[in-house]
């Protein structure tokens, strides 16, 4: 047996019940100290509080649906380790998300988010993207090096998830999205920016970029990049919205110089551009 | 607390909330922070100007009573507002136009040490005549 | 005669595949679930669309079951999969000796399989233990069970299914010995309720036991939890499993930007509170690192156990069980109106469903027939709209 | 499928307005402040000293041009908060066009005043 060490630990729980008003409650239990803020939350619902409600599913980054706020920071619990985030004395406050309606306890309501990214329409799954190393940080780091891989025969090629997982902590830390519900926010966009790099219909393009280019498309963002330095997945939602913006911009110059030119040959303005520099590495 | 359907007024609170956030949500709420305050500056400035329209008596005794240490310290704020929305301004501009994303937090850093600097010279040059 | 009303407990994959499929047949579908969807045992598996490969030559009844879904899921969720194949792979000579019943029980099974030189294996993953003495592909792929279950509940609520999420069953009523609903309690507000039910179906995994118990009927279930542990960066293109009998820490799931190991297993008392041994987590790591020698090398993003829900045979060990389903409709104990769906895993899950839902028809005497195999999902994201 | 860039695309033109009027303004409010509050002597003008001044046509232009820049600029940066506020849409035009008498208004001030002082 490899010995575990236990802590007790104190976690300072928003609760909310339709109807009443919200409070915190704190409780302490034990975990393991390589244990998981889930595993403290799991603890807690097992062991002190049946009525204690939080969403979760796969306990490995995978499903977005844990996403809360520990200590106001947006996290997601089942990658944040107990050890990190707790200070040895005062509790580990968890809150829910912010910018959306509160459910019950932990639980926000995520419809706002899913509508914005069945808006932007991306599919989940993605292809003609570089196999190895497909990791969220640079495989550098770890001390391999990428080769070039083979595919096998019965594929095309490889193909794998995206990178947003759908955690809405994007959408809890902009202060934009704060006041503005109809902001298509930083999931959002990154989502229509992944869809327009795999579009290869114009008029997909046209209309994926007329999205992004509405009063609350990309530019009612305002540069905070709350959103890429809270994304758990490296989305870098707003290095996609700027990347949107460069193509917007581009090609509101070329309308104007059309506008401009004596005779105008032709109305349709929707011809794809090449793709911009974040073309590798996408949502 | 989280938001709990607040008013719009209210969660606008949140533009200004920079607790345990990172760097460009302080540059975010101070560009909103002294972008409102320039534009009530605009204004009020707008309004003393007609003072000339009246004359050159009206005009010269507010001029007096701008020179008072009190009205220059005001200056010295208003100069600090200029520059950091200025300054910011110019990273929000390269950054929209996806230039610089990467080093967003660099650049305000630079941009901020530039501003600070300036802001010395220039209250030493106004309180030293 | 009004449409009959089933109720569904747990929105798992059983649970979800299970409404859906109801829901095709037009009956009146209600979902309990005491969380999020997906919150139990469905959620943290491995992420594995089964080829059949796995089970081929100790369970030949699981693998083809495994190899139909799989073929079926394609057609019905081509959004949802990452299709990469996967390859069985031999580290050792008793790994080696095992190719030839491997690639017979494939044949016997109908799954696809290709002895391909270790070299191109080499080519195409480039992490792969370099000491490979073969490499077996098959149409292993990686799914996502979460919008998995999503995406099944979203279809059966367009087929007009009633998905109740935090919401617990806590009793059954009865009228003579037929079920005819169940009480529920909303754990968001503490309100409880009675809902009336021509049948109730049972789909709650390991707590179906638990289930059934509030019926007065038993399951012979064991929960038995494994450990996996989840890798900070994807070091494999395609699923890799060792070329065996399914042991400990054998197959290494790639997913989006990570890797999984898994997993181990042992029986567990309590499935709402599974410690994770940290013994199991270093086996993962020093198992994994078999397949693929950088594992150890790479940081850990997350660990996690969950219970099983295997179906119990005595005398035979838990590794041994067929990871195959079975329906109890507890007619047999005294108690109609009650079925249990137990066992099984998320790639059967539609043909589980299917199964019970025969019986569901077959019970309440609906001449309808099963839709499931060729109706593809909704969007996953509209079940939240 | 309709073609969003068969029109103008005016949130793209409203940023880039405000990038535009926001860069001629670091020039423009550099000269201003310099011109006003460091050249001149005790950091502010005298009424004589402001009529000399304004006087002067490149002077004239810059400072108009300022008027016209900072009025722009300042209008739309209002309006951009506003708009962050996600108000309806009848509410969002009614508020762009109320901005845009504002800023009419605030120009024609500007000019009256100075015409005030030069005359």
């Amino acid at each position: 047996m490899i010995s575990m060490k236990m802590l007790e630990i104190p976690l300072q729980i928003f609760r909310y019940r339709e109807g009443e008003p919200p409070h915190y409650d704190i409780f302490t239990v034990q975990v393991a100290d390589t244990a998981h803020v889930i595993d403290a939350m799991d603890a807690v619902w097992a062991t002190r509080d049946r009525s204690f409600t939080f969403r979760r599913a796969c306990h490995h980054s995978s499903c977005g649906s844990c996403s809360l706020r520990i200590n106001g920071v947006e996290k997601l619990p089942c990658i944040t380790r107990v050890m990190d985030v707790w200070d040895g004395h005062a509790p580990v406050r968890l809150d829910p998300l912010r910018n959306f309606p509160v459910v019950s306890d932990l639980v926000v309501d995520v419809s706002a988010f899913f509508q914005r990214m069945s808006a932007a329409g991306m599919t989940i799954t993605r292809s003609a993207e570089p196999s190895l190393p497909l990791s969220v940080d640079d495989l550098a780091a770890t001390g391999v090096l990428s080769r070039p891989v083979e595919v096998p025969e019965s594929l095309s090629r490889f193909n794998r998830f995206e990178n947003c997982i759908e955690c809405a902590i994007c959408m809890s830390a902009c202060p934009t999205m704060a006041t503005d519900e109809k902001f298509l926010g930083p999931a959002g966009l990154a989502a229509i920016y992944r869809a327009r790099q795999k579009a290869d219909n114009p008029s997909d393009v046209a209309h994926l970029l007329g999205l992004a280019d509405g009063e609350h498309g990309v530019w009612r963002c305002h540069s905070a990049f709350e959103c890429t330095a809270a994304c758990p997945q490296a989305v870098d939602p707003a290095g996609k919205i700027m990347a949107l913006r460069r193509e917007l911009i581009a090609r509101r110059f070329k309308v104007a110089a059309r506008a401009a030119a004596v005779v105008p040959r032709t109305r349709n303005y929707s011809a794809p551009a090449g793709p911009t520099k974040h073309g590798g590495n996408g949502a | 607390m989280a938001t709990l359907n607040y008013p719009k007024i209210r969660r606008a609170g949140r533009w200004f909330d920079v607790r345990r956030r990172r760097l460009g949500m302080w540059a975010y709420t101070l560009n909103r922070i002294t972008g409102i305050g320039l534009v009530v500056y605009l204004y009020l400035h707008l309004g003393v100007l007609s003072l000339l329209a009246r004359g050159q008596s009206s005009w010269d005794s507010f001029v007096s009573l701008a020179r008072s240490p009190f009205y220059l310290g005001l200056d010295v704020v208003l100069l600090a507002g200029i520059l950091i929305h200025g300054l910011n301004g110019l990273r929000i501009a390269l950054t929209g136009f996806d230039v610089g994303v990467r080093a967003q937090k660099a650049l305000f850093g630079i941009l901020m040490l530039a501003a600070a600097v300036a802001l010395i010279a220039a209250a030493l040059k106004i309180f030293g005549d | 005669m009004s449409v009959p009303h089933v109720i569904v407990v747990g929105a798992g994959s059983t649970g979800a595949a299970t409404a859906h499929d109801l829901a095709l047949r037009e009956l009146r579908v209600t979902v309990i679930e005491r969380g999020e969807v997906a919150s139990g045992t469905t959620g943290r598996n491995h992420c594995l669309l089964h080829s059949g490969g796995r089970y081929c030559v100790t369970d030949r009844e699981s693998a083809i079951e495994c190899i139909d879904e799989n073929m079926t899921l394609r057609k019905i969720m081509p959004d949802l999969l990452e299709l990469n194949d996967g390859l069985f792979v031999a580290l050792t000579e008793a790994d080696f000796a095992f190719k030839d019943r491997f690639l017979e029980g494939c044949a016997a099974c109908h799954i696809p399989a290709r002895d391909i030189p270790v070299k191109r294996a080499l080519a195409m993953e480039p992490y792969l233990n370099p000491a490979t003495l073969a490499a077996v592909q098959v149409p292993d792929g990686v799914f996502e069970p979460f919008r998995f279950c999503l995406a099944f509940l979203a279809t059966a609520r367009r087929y007009g299914a009633v998905v109740r999420r935090y919401t617990e069953v806590t009793d059954f009523i009865f009228s003579g010995k037929s079920v005819t609903g169940v009480k529920v309690k909303d754990r968001r507000t503490g309100e409880t309720e009675t809902l009336g039910a021509d049948l109730v179906v049972n789909a709650a995994g390991p707590w179906a036991g638990e289930i059934a118990s509030k019926a007065g009927v038993s399951v012979p279930e064991v929960p038995t939890a494994g450990v996996m542990v989840t890798l900070d960066c994807r070091l494999n293109n395609m699923v890799l499993n060792r070329l065996n009998k399914p042991s400990d820490g054998d197959i290494v799931v790639p997913q989006r930007a990570t890797s999984v190991i898994g997993t181990t297993s042992w029986t567990v008392e309590d499935p709402d509170l599974i410690t994770i041994p940290p013994e199991h987590v270093a086996r993962m790591i020093s198992q994994g690192e078999q397949l693929l020698p950088p594992v150890r090398k790479v940081p850990m993003r997350a660990k996690m156990a969950v219970a099983r829900p295997l179906i119990a045979r005595s005398g035979v060990d838990a590794r041994e069980v067929s990871r195959t389903f079975e329906c109890f409709d507890h007619a047999a104990d005294g108690v109609n109106g009650f079925i249990t769906i137990a066992g099984g895993k998320t790639t059967t899950a539609r043909a589980m469903a299917e199964r019970v839902a025969d019986i569901v028809c077959e019970k309440l005497a609906i001449a309808a027939v099963c839709q499931t195999r060729d109706v593809p999902l909704a969007s996953y994201r509209l079940f939240y709209q | 499928m309709e073609n969003p860039f068969a029109e103008e695309p005016k949130a793209t033109s409203a940023w880039l307005w405000q990038v535009f009027t926001g860069v001629g303004l670091v020039i423009l409010l550099g000269l201003h402040f310099m011109a006003n509050h460091f050249i001149a002597k005790g950091g502010l003008r005298d009424f004589a000293d402001v009529v000399a001044y304004l006087r002067n046509p490149i002077v004239l232009v810059l400072e108009l041009l300022f008027l016209v820049f900072v009025t722009t600029h300042a209008l739309l940066g209002v309006r951009a908060v506003l708009l962050d506020f996600g108000f309806s849409e009848s509410i969002e035009k009614r508020l762009s066009r109320a901005l845009t008498v504002v800023g009419v208004l605030t120009i024609g001030y500007g000019l009256w005043l100075t015409w005030n002082i030069i005359r």
